[in-house]
């Protein structure tokens, strides 16, 4: 069976100006594979500037990678044409960020849903369509009645978001990208977004890529985690290993970081450096924040496979064996490991 | 860098001057009859020329509209003349150039302009940005809806309904040209305050029709900065209103509207011709109009020229005034 | 989100929003009250005067206001009332020619510009900036002063003003695509598998219409104020009774000095009516298409 | 904490009462909240968009603009009402009395004036009059207080990091000492690193000048890592006000309850709970508790009557009827 989705070092670099062009490398040689027979939740988690939502564009095919090429289900996602460019529309979807900015104004909600039922002719009639509508809304926990024929400033954000979600869930994709779904949503409404989305992967075998900078909730709906840092992965393996035990010191910084709404894990005491605007572009990325930082680092250090679903590329952990790049894959499980 | 910013606006000045005369060039060729051509005939007609004189322009026309040469070379010849700001002879005013023509009318046209323009920008900023303003007064924002009223006047009907009201009803000033009749311009004080007196009408007739442009562009632009979260803060800052008003509202819509002022430069300085050709006033709207009336046309298209690169020089040289407005633009 | 927006955007039904907001946007209802006071005044001028009085030498000259003659008449015998309800027409026609057809070039060339960008996008923005600083209306002038007068019609002095009047209107489409390309709306409608002529039309342009219509009312202003002044420098068809036309000849006869004020000040005070209810509707379309101007009350 | 209970409390806010008049009809944004702060003491605000959160501390700045309206109530800082003050005094007591650090960094700075300069014109504005030196001397203490370089002062807003440039917010923030720091969700734009460094500055100068904080978010998470006790509001009211440890351990109203569970943490992984329903329109509150339709534990008297705010033992504060019989 082909993959569903094959990344062979993708690369993007934006270069900004005809003459004396500068040149900012977005996303730095990124290999990743998903397999169809198991869908997954693999999270990509950074700061801003990461190169998260480039990684997001480009899975959409809305901007081209620089080098490398993006594999859909055997085909170059950059040379679709006709029948397969639609399947593979419909087949890859999103949820973003900002609940409000996907809804076009002039028109009211229903425009979101009934659009891509027009367009990739998922029903017949307008009495199917409307049955559709109905059926993905009360899915995300929503009254048909409550949000169709409203304005999108007439709903509250969280019916926003839920919308989309249902609007996700009405196209059955088989790839979901989730750009920071509940980051512009309350608190209360986040568990049950994210757990739309969980059943969404659970119960219809979507496969997710979950873009966040929020590791809480990366560690609760994911299976794995891939950190970024300007570009470059830092640090890759099993979510559980990532968070309870990072092993790069970014990773270790970002955890560290997080404002767990706990008593007993208060944030760490060590020093922060402050990030620095410009640095340069070879070498290990982090290194001139890492408090760690060796002579050695201002070479590209390699992934260093440290246990069976875990490696970081950091020379601390020189001594275990490294693992090429594009193999990374293999080291990230697929499955979720507490069955509720 | 900055030398490179230089050379490439002056480049782009050049394009622009390139392109108004390549345009002036080429419209009357593509006019059916030949409209210089024919007011040569209608001179020889009536006369007004020595036979010599005649001769001598038709040759300065030959070689600046050059009609026997071919095309290309045509163009070629009249781009070089304008390099050296030969626009040729003026047909009414013989043996005046073009540029003499222009160049006696630019004092009194400058004047007026600058005097006006920079009166009715303070003016409408000022008031647009207290009108935009919730701590302003109520007697300063009620001051501002006249003014807003009067966008829709164009200065030249302005001038008309000044001149009917002031100058032919109340007969408080003069209903036109730069002198009372009797009065020589000799220098003397009360020849200019009688010149002062001519200008008045004028000079209302121009702010009047321009400053409600402001007030509005900058009550707008004030309604936007005041939802900014920046000035917003400043308030919590517990700074004082006059603080804000001038540290956070005028200091960040100046940028805009300075930008907005190089973009009036031309409808401006239209304005200001046609005023002037209505109150009679000496300048280059004088002269474009008894050009326009006598078919002068070197000099019509002399003053359009003119006009251009002027307006366009003074564009490019805004573009080196904003980084001093806005240290985010000096950064680049 | 503050507290505060969140309680604004709660909002009733779109037809009490309607009412409530014509009622708030003075500036747009009186703007279109005069805006029909004028039409009325032409269409049934049109139906009670005779439009041959509107030329010369058909009444008698140099009247003052009076019962016979309302609005008076002029040096060459024009009946002053029936030359203002036929050049309010020509008036409003070369408006609407001129403005009709120079947003319908501004706004192709606005989408075309803004959303295949690339080169398309450098040659029609390097024109656009090449072109602002020309001062549009004294290339009218050469364009206008080099025709044969008896060429100048009413059609042809819409199509001089055409000409350079369209760049204004593309620059504010284009950016207004632009920003609205980016918008998330429209990647969402991409991933729906709307194309891009849907995206055009569909998603993109109904957003765009109150900027469309307020850059149609921009141009139409534009083109009666630029007609206006070539006709006040004696450059428009110079036989019609053009508002501007009649200023140019009251001014050539000297009307103040010899006291017949009517002449110049008639024509003056309609021009006001039509471009000041010009400025306000768009001054109240602006004030729809970009809430961030909407009043702070 | 038992030390705290006995000092007179440095902020109380009595009966505030806010409404916002809107073309679709009234809004109490604000109802009847009632709270007090000690110096040096670190209070949460929680609640969902909406509640009332910002309007409160708007409320307490004076700053509620049209078709917003303080209706009722007191706010004293350190025994002045704030809202008997004229419009000037008011004016002065901004950033003397009581300080705000606002939401937006990115865009809370004059992008045209140098950073130096907003920070002098802050302290000119309160009428100091010292010498050019001086005040730069006391600007450039402040920045670095807050960990800033002091060439900072020279630099313009657009040459700094997000991190930095809501710095620079509370280095004008604590420029004249105020009693009471408002930090309204200080962090919402940014990384979570920048974001724990920006709390423990927050911290630092409190500590180094004594003053309140109040910290408005809707991130408990970072409640629970910031602040000493926690007020939680919803639809325009207080409805419980406890320490975080209580509030953790033992919430005592059934929405707090509901958002203590909804929260991600280590132990339950992959265990989602949400509150079940949507936050009311301020414009149409359900009646009685206006939290009655999405409580779990609702009783008839909550849909008809509303509640009373309690104070239970250990100074908790709480609006529900559960408590009613408790008193």
């Amino acid at each position: 069976m082909t993959n569903l989705l094959d990344l062979h070092h993708v690369s993007k670099t934006y270069t900004r100006g005809l003459i004396n062009a500068k040149a900012t490398v977005a996303l730095q040689e990124i290999s990743l594979t998903l397999k169809q027979e198991d869908p997954t939740i693999l999270t990509v988690a950074g700061e801003s500037g990461s190169g998260k939502t480039t990684l997001a564009m480009l899975l959409l095919g809305f901007i081209t990678p620089t080098t490398g090429q993006i594999i859909y289900r055997g085909k170059d996602i950059t040379a679709l044409q006709g029948e397969e460019r639609m399947a593979f529309r419909r087949e890859v979807q999103a949820v973003f960020q900002d609940p409000f900015a996907v809804f076009n104004p002039f028109y009211t909600v229903d425009h979101l849903l009934s659009v891509p039922i027009k367009r990739f002719k998922l029903a017949t009639n307008a009495k199917a369509a409307r049955a559709k509508m109905d059926e993905a809304l009360t899915a995300v926990g929503l009254r048909p009645e409550d949000v169709l024929g409203r304005y999108p400033h007439q709903l509250s954000g969280g019916q926003r978001q839920r919308i989309n979600v249902a609007r996700a869930l009405l196209l059955k994709p088989r790839l979901l990208i989730a750009d920071e779904p509940v980051s512009m949503v309350d608190a209360s409404l986040r568990a049950s977004i994210l757990e739309t989305l969980r059943n969404l992967q659970r119960d219809h075998g979507v496969s997710i890529i979950y873009i966040t900078h929020d590791l809480t909730t990366a560690y609760h709906i994911a299976n794995a985690i891939i950190v970024l840092y300007r570009g470059g992965v830092m640090e890759a393996g099993d979510v559980d290993q990532v968070i309870k035990s990072p092993q790069h010191p970014y990773t270790r910084l970002l955890v560290d970081s997080i404002p767990w709404p706990a008593l007993d894990r208060r944030w760490g005491t060590d020093m922060i450096k402050a990030r620095e605007a410009g640095s340069s572009s070879v070498g290990c990325p982090f290194r001139s924040r890492c408090p760690m930082a060796m002579e050695q680092c201002k070479t590209q250090p390699p992934l260093y496979k440290i246990n069976k679903t875990q490696a970081a590329a950091c020379y601390l952990h020189a001594g275990h064996p490294e693992i090429a790049a594009e193999r990374l894959t293999e080291l990230l499980p697929v499955r979720t490991q507490i069955e509720a | 860098m900055i030398l490179r910013l230089i050379f490439r606006r002056v480049l782009f000045l050049f394009v622009v001057i390139w392109c108004a005369s390549s345009i002036v060039f080429i419209i009357p060729r593509l006019s059916k009859t030949n409209a210089i051509r024919e007011r040569f005939a209608e001179l020889s007609r009536t006369g007004g020329f020595s036979p010599d004189d005649l001769e001598k322009i038709i040759a300065s026309y030959s070689k600046q509209f050059g009609l026997d040469a071919p095309l290309w070379q045509q163009y070629q010849d009249y781009l070089g003349n304008i390099l050296h700001m030969d626009f040729g002879y003026s047909l009414n005013r013989y043996p005046m150039t073009v540029t003499q023509v222009i160049v006696t009318a630019i004092p009194s046209t400058l004047g007026l302009l600058l005097v006006t323009t920079v009166l009715s920008f303070l003016i409408g900023n000022f008031l647009g940005a207290l009108s935009a303003w919730p701590k302003a007064p109520n007697w300063v924002r009620a001051m501002a809806t006249p003014f807003v009223l009067l966008t829709g006047v164009p200065p030249i009907i302005m001038g008309v309904l000044l001149l009917f009201f002031i100058g032919f009803r109340l007969q408080l000033l003069p209903l036109g040209g730069a002198h009372t009749i009797g009065i020589v311009p000799d220098g003397s004080l009360s020849s200019y305050l009688d010149l002062l007196l001519h200008l008045i009408l004028p000079s209302l007739a121009l702010i009047l029709g321009s400053v409600g442009g402001w007030v509005l562009s900058m009550r707008g632009m004030g309604i936007t900065i005041q939802g900014e979260d920046y000035v917003n803060f400043a308030e919590h800052k517990g700074l004082t209103g006059k603080v804000i008003f001038r540290d956070y509202y005028l200091r960040n819509t100046l940028l805009p509207q300075a930008t907005a002022l190089a973009l009036a430069l031309g409808t401006v300085v239209t304005s200001a011709i046609v005023i002037e050709g209505l109150f009679g006033l000496p300048g280059i709207g004088q002269a474009l109009n008894s050009a326009i009336r006598s078919n002068d046309f070197p000099v019509i298209y002399g003053i359009v020229l003119f006009i251009t690169a002027a307006v366009a020089t003074l564009m490019v040289a805004m573009e080196f005034v904003y980084p001093l407005l806005d240290p985010r633009i000096r950064n680049q | 989100m503050t507290d505060a927006t969140l309680v604004m955007s709660l909002r009733p039904s779109r037809f009490w929003l309607a009412m409530r907001y014509i009622r708030r946007n003075k500036s747009l209802a009186i703007g279109l009250a005069v805006m029909l006071f004028l039409i009325a005044f032409t269409v049934i001028g049109f139906l009670t005067i005779n439009p041959r009085h509107a030329y010369p030498l058909s009444a008698a000259t140099r009247q003052a206001p009076s019962w016979k003659y309302p609005l008076g008449t002029d040096f060459f015998g024009r009946d002053l009332l029936a030359a203002m309800v036929v050049g309010m027409w020509q008036t409003a026609a070369i408006g609407l020619i001129a403005g009709g057809i120079g947003t319908m070039i501004g706004v192709f060339l606005g989408f075309v510009s803004a959303y295949f960008g690339g080169l398309i996008d450098a040659i029609i923005k390097t024109i656009c900036q090449i072109l602002t600083p020309i001062p549009v209306l004294l290339i009218q002038v050469v364009v206008a002063g080099s025709l044969d007068k008896r060429d100048v019609t009413i059609m042809v002095m819409a199509l001089i003003i055409v000409m350079l009047g369209w760049m204004g209107t593309t620059l504010v489409v284009r950016s207004q695509v632009l920003t609205m390309k980016e918008r998330q709306f429209v990647a969402v409608a991409k991933l729906s598998g709307v194309g891009s002529m849907g995206i055009i039309f569909k998603e993109i342009m109904p957003n765009l219409l109150p900027f469309i219509a307020a850059a149609f009312v921009v141009q139409v202003f534009q083109a009666v104020f630029a007609s206006f002044y070539l006709a006040v420098l004696g450059l428009g068809p110079l036989r019609e009774p053009l508002l501007g036309n009649i200023i140019w000849s009251a001014q050539g006869q000297g009307a103040f000095f010899n006291g017949w004020w009517w002449w110049p000040i008639e024509p003056a005070i309609a021009m006001v009516l039509i471009l000041g209810s010009l400025a306000l509707i768009n001054m109240g379309l602006d004030e729809l298409a970009n809430p961030r101007v909407r009043k702070s009350e | 904490m038992a030390d705290a209970l006995h000092k007179s409390p440095i902020l109380t806010v009595s009966n505030l009462e806010v409404t916002y008049y809107t073309d679709a009809g009234r809004a109490k944004a604000l109802d009847d909240v009632s709270f007090t702060l000690n110096a040096g003491e670190k209070l949460g605000m929680v609640g969902e968009s909406g509640s009332g959160k910002s309007t409160l501390a708007l409320a307490m700045m004076r700053m509620i603009k049209p078709p917003g309206r303080i209706e009722a109530g007191h706010v004293f800082v350190g025994g002045t009402d704030l809202m008997a003050l004229s419009d000037e005094d008011m004016r002065q007591a901004r950033l003397s009395k009581i300080a705000y650090i606002p939401q937006g960094a990115m865009n809370s700075l004059n992008p045209v004036i140098r950073i130096g300069a907003q920070l002098v014109d802050a302290l000119r504005s309160h009428g100091i009059r010292d010498s050019r030196a001086q005040i730069e001397e006391r600007c450039i203490n402040a920045l670095k207080s807050v960990d800033l370089d002091p060439a900072v002062f020279r630099m313009y807003p657009h040459e700094l990091s997000g991190g930095m440039k809501q710095r620079v917010c509370i280095a004008i923030g604590i420029l004249l000492q105020p009693q009471v720091i408002i930090a309204d969700e200080p962090t919402s734009a940014l990384d979570v690193v920048t974001q724990r460094q920006v709390m423990e500055t927050i911290d630092r100068v409190k500590n180094q000048i004594n003053a309140a904080v109040i910290l408005i978010g809707h991130d408990m998470g970072l409640m629970a890592q910031f602040v000493d006790r926690v007020a939680v509001m919803y639809s325009g009211r207080l409805v419980e006000v406890s320490t975080v440890r209580e509030m953790f351990t033992n919430p005592l109203h059934p929405y707090t309850a509901a958002l203590i569970s909804s929260l991600p943490n280590l132990q339950n992984k992959g265990v989602f709970q949400g509150i079940p329903g949507l936050a009311p329109s301020l414009l149409r509150l359900p009646s009685g508790c206006a939290f009655h339709p999405r409580c779990t534990k609702m009783m008839e008297v909550c849909q008809s009557t509303r509640p009373l705010t309690r104070t239970l033992e250990s100074n908790r504060l709480v609006t529900c009827h559960l408590y009613d019989a408790v008193v």
